[in-house]
């Protein structure tokens, strides 16, 4: 290309487009949403070949390719499996605003089931936070039938 | 075992993907942006090997690869080759009823330049009729620095 | 070329709105479906091709919504995002490399939960031409216009392909949207963008379409005779719309031509006896019936006329209702596919096209018809 | 039965923070044309093109049809693949699959992103599930730490230990002008580094990029004609097991696993550490460079650090692990997969100049990304039976 008199590189901005959408949650993870508004109440869907436990609850067993039928209410209580301090900012893509750091993303092994689910730990201190930990939800008053219907997990005796 | 499948309202989550972007435009393109801004004039650029002259211009030919492009001035004005006239509002639309977008080979250019069109009459759209940019005064660097085409 | 072939079909109901069920709901349905169809079980399927695009899903790996739902846990697998007569053509292309013996094809789209225009406005390039705000519709009527400019196509003709799919959807319980409709009906229904109405545009469609290939050995343990690939491909135009001739399609004109010469098709009108093309908008089909060698050039509104194209003509086109019918987006190639494979298989029921043997489908990918893919099977 | 199948030529750019100078389909062109330069094809010569990176980087819908005039997919067979971080390597096993089918006989392979053109982070957590796996996902970092963290307390594996494999490919990359990032570093500089994600700190982290990777694999009627010692594809395994983050056990990375115990027996390996004589690995953290070898079985279970601080997978070692410097140098995601590809076909061809492993042989590529999903391919310089 023949050389270009200006040096200047330009670009173009989204600006504040965003893409709406409606995604179903289909019957299995819409019962886990309502009876976590309705009755403050974490559920599973058990493999009816298997007999494993899945949360959030989901219409067929990966490892058996069956259709799990039965819901299984859980306690709520579980142990953590893992987790992350995040400290580092990003957009968060629902809002389109940075999400508020820092805060810790765990991966809690609810009883009764056999494979974990994430959440919010109260805790953002790392060196107070133990993998195997006993954890439980803090339920919000007000509940809509959203994953933020528990506030976070909180650490608790035993 | 099934009957609460029945039973279950169905929820619907709304959300939305909200990222921000910014596109690179690279150092073709922004010395096309550039050139509309400051100057008011459209930049193609020409493949010798294909004899072709490519609005929006291009780094290299899509057709045969020459890497060796040159630049070509084109005229704002040039030929409807067609065009449409949306009878619906939509959030993406620049810009509120009546306006069409069409294709315009500008003067000078090869191929079709796509852009909205407006400022015409009941029944004077039509394949062949002759349009001309109109620019923006507070130019940016940005494709709409043409406001739109409008006829001759 | 080895055989390979289709044992195995499954389908939704197409629908407006599928509002209690998600991808992994709908993928579970039609890969239960297709081994059924075929007599096999999820052990019997060696590997695995998704199709979902990740803007009309929402994710940006759309796949990862339905791993388990087809099956595909401890197999290979890969995603094409594009239209799924490209995923089937993948998912051949995977067993005749004599690395499987079965490819499971799944597709799904719930285009009930986007908006399609900024769906659709997203495939134009951001630094010329979205912030001009064009999207499916509007794009399409300009090739509609430049088409009916170029040749004199009217928009009665136009028309005439809406009254015939939607009849023809009449007789297919799966599609969408099924009506009696006169050419009249059509220019009267809400103009969208001219010259393009309401009627000459395809719904927002939800669904999901499964297909089950197989080489010759893996065919022998399905209870369904092979509808084996008999020839394929797949071609490009350019990008910018103003690079185009948007009156003509030489991209389907290569495409069909690879496809044909495998087929060994001279004269396709007469030698297939099938086709379910890509009618997102009415006038598609016209030009796609020039592209594909139906007619000469510009013969696309003589044809329609002529009612060869029609239940009973010499070369039925969309039997199933077509993508005006129901288009579920991207899975539409798949279901064009399976329509093809019923129609040879003599299973078509009250639209079954006598005497089928040999079937083509078709998809389109990008804008106004950038790439096609065509792909002919038979007995 | 199918065609086999040979790498005979690859491209790169190389790997910046922001490539403003060039747009997306301008730098693919980059990619392209230093590919067929090394093939010595032209563009009439290519049969098809499959391409691939993640929409929401770029925000772009129909890659495949958007990028002709960089791609060369003008009047030509186009293809878009797909799978998230694991695109790359899903691109080359569509290219593998396309010429094995004897249907085409050379294809173009490309991956690409420029990551400078969004939010990394936000446009990756769209790739989860909306309702319930997106609220508190925090991308790849957040997934990656938390496998990390598990690992760490499965096996005992410290901070340090990962460490090493953070200075390990930053130095290699010092030998690769292809590299983004070329630093010199100690594990004391990476233990200083800022944490970002407990317990994954900024130089445990790949770097966002943006680069073009174009490969061109070739039927063996063409491949020697093409190129003196292609690369050949002796075998491509992958597992994308899982829909939701929940699913996965954290403390191995099961999928790579899995794809491994279906790869190794098709082509003879039984001792993978002796047999492959390089291996470039997508490795998206230092922690992964430790704990991901032991789903290779390079060792036991928990033997990845004892493995890695001996010294044998350095440049000169046993068996090389990321000549190239690996992800942890440049990562422009729908490229990543197929840079490994590239580098391990480098490797093969005797073309990666002052990073070459001496003769090598044998090399094992991989690919990482999904729902902690793995892809394997083996790359060879003796034509397969």
């Amino acid at each position: 290309m023949e050389e270009i008199k200006k040096k200047e590189l330009l670009s173009v901005y989204s600006g504040e487009a965003e893409q709406p959408f409606e995604w179903s949650a289909g019957k299995y993870v819409s019962r886990f949403l309502v009876e976590m508004r309705d009755n403050k109440t974490l559920v599973g869907s058990k493999c009816p070949k298997c007999s494993k436990v899945m949360v959030p609850p989901r219409r067929v067993c990966g490892d058996c390719f069956v259709q799990m039928d039965e819901i299984v209410k859980l306690s709520g209580k579980g142990s953590l499996y893992s987790f992350t301090v995040v400290n580092f900012g990003f957009v968060d893509p629902d809002t389109g605003l940075q999400r508020p750091v820092p805060y810790t993303c765990a991966y809690i092994t609810l009883d009764g089931t056999n494979c974990t689910y994430a959440h919010y730990l109260s805790e953002t201190d790392p060196a107070k936070i133990r993998i195997g930990m006993r954890v439980q939800p803090l339920w919000e008053e007000n509940r809509r039938g959203h994953l933020l219907d528990i506030k976070h997990f909180e650490p608790i005796e035993g | 075992m099934t009957d609460w499948i029945e039973q279950t309202e169905d929820m619907v989550y709304k959300g939305r993907i909200k990222v921000p972007y910014t596109w690179w435009v690279g150092e073709t393109g922004s010395h096309f942006f550039a050139t509309l801004r400051d100057e008011k004039k459209l930049m193609g650029t020409f493949c010798a090997k294909c004899d072709m002259v490519f609005m929006p211009p291009r780094k290299n030919c899509g057709r045969c690869f020459n890497q060796q492009m040159s630049w070509k001035e084109v005229a704002d004005e040039g030929t409807l080759l067609t065009y449409t006239v949306p009878a619906y509002e939509a959030d993406i639309h620049p810009m509120k009823p009546p306006f069409a977008f069409g294709i315009i080979k500008l003067d000078g250019a090869d191929t079709g330049l796509t852009h909205i069109v407006a400022g015409f009459g009941t029944g004077q759209l039509k394949t062949g009729l002759r349009v001309k940019a109109v620019f923006k005064e507070d130019r940016e660097g940005h494709i709409l620095d043409i406001r739109h085409f409008q006829p001759v | 070329m080895d055989k390979v072939g289709i044992v195995g079909v499954g389908q939704t109901k197409y629908e407006r709105r599928k509002v209690g069920e998600t991808f992994f709901d709908m993928i579970y349905e039609v890969t239960v479906k297709a081994l059924d169809d075929a007599g096999l079980t999820i052990d019997d399927i060696d590997n695995v091709v998704t199709v979902s695009n990740d803007f009309w899903d929402g994710r940006t790996i759309s796949s990862m919504a339905v791993q388990d739902a087809c099956g595909a846990r401890h197999k290979d697998i890969s995603t094409v995002e594009g239209d799924g007569v490209y995923g089937a053509f993948y998912g051949a292309m995977r067993v005749l490399s004599g690395s499987f013996g079965t490819t499971l094809v799944v597709a799904h789209n719930k285009c009930s939960q986007s908006r399609m225009n900024q769906i659709t406005n997203a495939m134009f390039d951001p630094i010329y031409t979205r912030a001009l705000g064009l999207d499916a519709v509007t794009s399409s009527a300009m090739q509609a216009r430049a088409y009916m400019d170029a040749f004199g196509v009217t928009a009665g003709q136009l028309a005439k392909v809406s009254v015939k799919n939607h009849r023809n959807a009449k007789n297919n319980p799966l599609a969408q949207i099924a009506l009696d409709l006169t050419v009249e009906d059509v220019l009267k229904s809400r103009m969208l963008a001219d010259p393009l109405h309401l009627l000459d545009a395809s719904p927002i469609t939800d669904g999901a379409a499964a297909v089950i290939w197989a080489n010759e050995t893996a065919a022998g343990k399905a209870k369904k005779q092979p509808v084996w690939l008999k020839g394929v491909g797949h071609m490009s135009d350019a990008y910018h719309l103003g690079d185009r001739d948007l009156a003509r399609s030489p991209a389907l004109v290569g495409a069909a031509g690879k496809a044909y010469a495998m087929a060994g098709i001279a004269d396709p009108l007469k030698q297939l006896d099938v086709a379910e093309v890509s009618d997102v908008f009415s006038y598609m089909e016209l030009m796609w019936y020039e592209g594909l060698g139906f007619c000469p050039e510009g013969g696309g509104g003589g044809l329609i006329d002529s009612g060869a194209t029609e239940m009973g003509g010499d070369l039925p086109v969309n039997p199933s209702g077509g993508c005006l019918s129901a288009n579920p987006v991207l899975v539409a190639g798949l279901a064009r596919l399976i329509e093809c494979v019923l129609q040879v298989r003599g299973e078509a029921d009250a639209r079954q096209v006598q005497g089928c043997s040999t079937a083509l489908a078709h998809g389109i990918d990008g804008p106004c018809g950038q790439s096609h893919c065509v792909m002919v099977i038979g007995k | 039965m199918g065609k086999r199948v040979a790498i005979v030529g690859t491209g790169q750019t190389k790997g910046s923070s922001g490539r403003k100078d060039v747009n997306g389909q301008e730098m693919i062109n980059e990619a392209v044309m230093k590919a067929l330069t090394d093939a010595e094809l032209t563009r009439d010569d290519i049969d098809a093109v499959i391409i691939g990176n993640m929409d929401h980087f770029e925000g772009i819908n129909y890659v495949d049809t958007w990028s002709v005039d960089g791609s060369g997919g003008y009047m030509k067979p186009i293809m878009k693949v797909t799978t998230g971080g694991t695109t790359g390597t899903t691109v080359a096993m569509a290219a593998y699959y396309h010429v094995a089918s004897g249907l085409f006989d050379k294809v173009l392979a490309i991956g690409w992103e420029k990551n400078s053109e969004s939010d990394t982070t936000g446009a990756i957590i769209t790739a989860f599930e909306p309702i319930v796996d997106r609220p508190t996902f925090a991308g790849a970092v957040g997934g990656l730490a938390l496998m990390a963290n598990r690992y760490m307390h499965e096996f005992g594996a410290t901070q340090e230990d990962a460490a090493y494999v953070a200075v390990r490919d930053r130095r290699h990359a010092l030998k690769n002008p292809n590299a983004h990032l070329q630093i010199d570093i100690t594990i004391e500089d990476v233990m200083k580094s800022p944490m970002i994600a407990w317990p994954i700190k900024y130089l445990d982290m790949c770097p966002r990029t943006d680069a073009a990777c174009a490969v061109i694999f070739a039927s063996e009627d063409y491949a020697e004609k093409i190129c003196p010692r292609p690369a050949w594809i002796l075998g491509i395994k992958n597992r994308h097991n899982f829909t939701f983050l929940g699913d996965c056990a954290l403390g191995t990375l099961l999928s790579l696993e899995d794809a491994a115990e279906a790869l190794y027996p098709r082509i003879g390996i039984t001792e993978p550490l002796k047999q492959f004589d390089v291996m470039e690995l997508y490795l998206p953290t230092s922690f992964a460079g430790v704990q991901w070898i032991e789903a290779l079985r390079l060792c036991p279970k928990g033997g990845g650090p004892e493995l890695v601080n001996s010294g044998a997978t350095d440049m000169g070692g046993q068996c090389p692990i990321n000549p190239s410097g690996g992800v942890l140098s440049s990562n422009p995601i729908g490229a990543t997969g197929l840079l490994r590809v590239a580098e391990g076909a480098l490797q093969i061809m005797g073309r990666a100049d002052k990073r070459q492993v001496p003769d090598a042989k044998m090399a094992l590529v991989s690919g990482f990304g999904g729902c902690n999903w793995s892809d394997l391919m083996a790359l060879g310089a003796k034509k397969p039976d």
